[in-house]
């Protein structure tokens, strides 16, 4: 047996037996490898298990990066089969609208005040922010230095577990989000603002 | 005019809602029946009963005022700002339009999230084997790293962000007329003169209104004069001297 | 894909989501197949999978008859790199401001139950309580007598010890003084925690 057998061999175990997707810095530490050395040793490993592990449907289950880490999960093909015994995590489709707002203006102005929330949204939104507090999607991170020390927000790993993201740069652009140009001058002119007033 | 259909499932709030009725529904500001919205809007609170939330009503709310708002200045074209201080309504018109424009970009993202959450919703971690325990560190190898200073400094943050809830977003005018009277008098006690608006001038509308009032009242007992060049300019108050009796 | 590698897939899928052994007739229901029919081709592709992860060190996991059901487990050569996985190190990380916030509200005015923490912060602060237990740096320390008979939780001599602090009377002075009695009830009192006397 090769040692990259061995390393493939004890980092599947580990992916296994963790669930939760699992840091570069967990694995190096329950490999006992100095980060230096065992970084690039466990990048080539966990490189050749998640060519094995593909999600092509050879396997029931893939290997992916999930919020900054890597985890093993069921394959989308099974969903059937799998939702029949067990119960599917439901966090994203039990989100409330408002609740996904507030969420999606969490992750991306992060660090962000409930002040702020609000006045991007129009509306108070502490309640959602409380919600989202219950479920582990976001957390405080701090505080405003300036405007009396307001607490500021971030989103969690769940949160990226939860909506199937690598880590926050996996977020689509915001600006790809920006209405059109015709988009914008049906509401100007809808909200009858196209005419200046004398 | 078309009847308004109000969908209370997508209500989120003031702007989504704004922007519902405005891209959903395809129709003009100016030719949005409010008293239908309200009255569709108050029939859906009827048949939910008791579990009406008072977030959404209050929202509700803070959504209509700022329709009528804007309504009612698309109907007065002409209206001039009371203050100074008040925003055009082109600069009005610009803001609105901006803060429509920003937050329907994260209205488009928190969509995108939902297919995410859908998508990566029909995959399944496994349950950890069992909860990982923390080892904690020995003693002799932690003892006085960190700093008692950061504990005081924490605390007296925390003491300091203590305060009364911020109301400042509702406006609390107190105002009488009795004591607009005395405040007149009393200006014009210690200084004999002054101008309406290097007095009243920055306060809200209701009081400046009733300051007017104040100084209409004291003109009809003839205790003051009042003298103002052209509409709408600044309004300058004298004592009135009282013919000396005799 | 023919219909074997699609049911070895999905038992595959359900034997990874599974913590404890799957029977035959849980794979069979989950699968849909009715038992005289399924069961025989169940059992071909348990044999597949098994001889794909029979414990020859090739793979982390192996396939097992387990309490009459079939489970996978982490292979046993992995056993050390596994158990060290749960033993967390000490979180090396220094405080965050949330931690130490909560830390110097219950350091300063112990004993302190979860809602009066949350209430002086204006912000729920369970997991953080949470956290602080973890790192047995607060404990329990009763109950209120009032009020449902909270929780109370105070300092241990471990935050003393991480604090470099001989006692709790060696915290710095709030208010360029150390806290007498009086001076922590009238702290106490004017962050409005202070029961009322019947």
């Amino acid at each position: 047996m090769t040692d990259d057998l061995e390393l493939k061999r004890d980092l599947e175990a580990l992916l296994f037996a963790s669930g939760a997707p699992l840091s570069m810095d967990a694995m190096l530490g329950a490999l006992e490898l100095p980060g230096e050395l065992g970084k690039p040793l466990v990048e080539t490993a966990l490189a050749a298990l998640a060519a094995e592990y593909c999600g092509n449907g050879r396997h029931g289950i893939e290997l992916v990066r999930l919020a900054g880490g890597w985890a093993f999960r069921t394959d989308a093909r099974c969903h059937a089969v799998v939702s029949r015994l067990f119960e599917l995590p439901e966090d994203a489709a039990r989100l409330s609208p408002a609740a996904l707002e507030c969420l999606a203006v969490v992750a991306y102005l992060q660090p962000v005040s409930r002040p702020q929330i609000a006045e991007i949204r129009g509306v108070n939104s502490d309640s959602t922010v409380h919600k989202l507090l219950e479920r582990e999607l976001i957390t405080e991170v701090g505080r405003s230095t300036a405007a009396g020390g307001a607490i500021l927000y971030g989103t969690t790993q769940r949160f990226e577990a939860v909506f199937g993201l690598a880590g926050l740069d996996e977020l689509p652009a915001l600006e790809g989000f920006s209405l059109t140009e015709d988009q914008k001058d049906e509401l100007r002119r809808r909200l009858g603002l196209m005419t200046v007033p004398e | 005019m078309r009847p308004l259909e109000l969908d209370l499932d997508v209500y989120q709030g003031p702007f989504d809602l704004l922007l519902s009725l405005v891209f959903r529904e395809e129709i003009d500001l100016l030719e949005v029946p409010l008293f239908e919205v309200i009255s569709a809007y108050l029939d859906e609170l009827e048949a939910k009963g008791a579990t009406a939330d008072w977030d959404e009503m209050s929202e509700f709310l803070l959504l209509m005022s700022l329709l009528v708002e804007i309504k009612s200045r698309l109907l007065l074209p002409g209206a001039e700002p009371l203050l100074e201080s008040e925003l055009t309504p082109e600069q009005a018109r610009d803001q609105l339009l901006a803060r429509l424009f920003e937050y329907s970009k994260f209205k488009s993202a928190a969509e995108r999230l939902r297919h995410l959450g859908l998508e990566n919703g029909s995959c399944l971690l496994r349950k950890p084997e069992r909860a990982a325990t923390r080892k904690l560190a020995e003693l002799d190898d932690i003892a006085g790293s960190e700093d008692a200073m950061k504990l005081r400094e924490a605390m007296l943050r925390v003491i300091d962000n203590r305060r009364e809830p911020d109301t400042g977003h509702i406006i609390q005018t107190k105002v009488e007329l009795q004591r607009q009277l005395r405040i007149i008098r009393g200006v014009l006690a210690r200084h004999g003169k002054f101008s309406f608006n290097s007095i009243f001038g920055g306060e809200e509308p209701l009081v400046q209104a009733l300051s007017l009032f104040a100084l209409l009242d004291l003109l009809a007992r003839g205790e003051i004069r009042a003298s103002q060049n052209e509409n709408f300019a600044d309004i300058k108050v004298r004592v009135r001297e009282l013919p000396k009796a005799g």
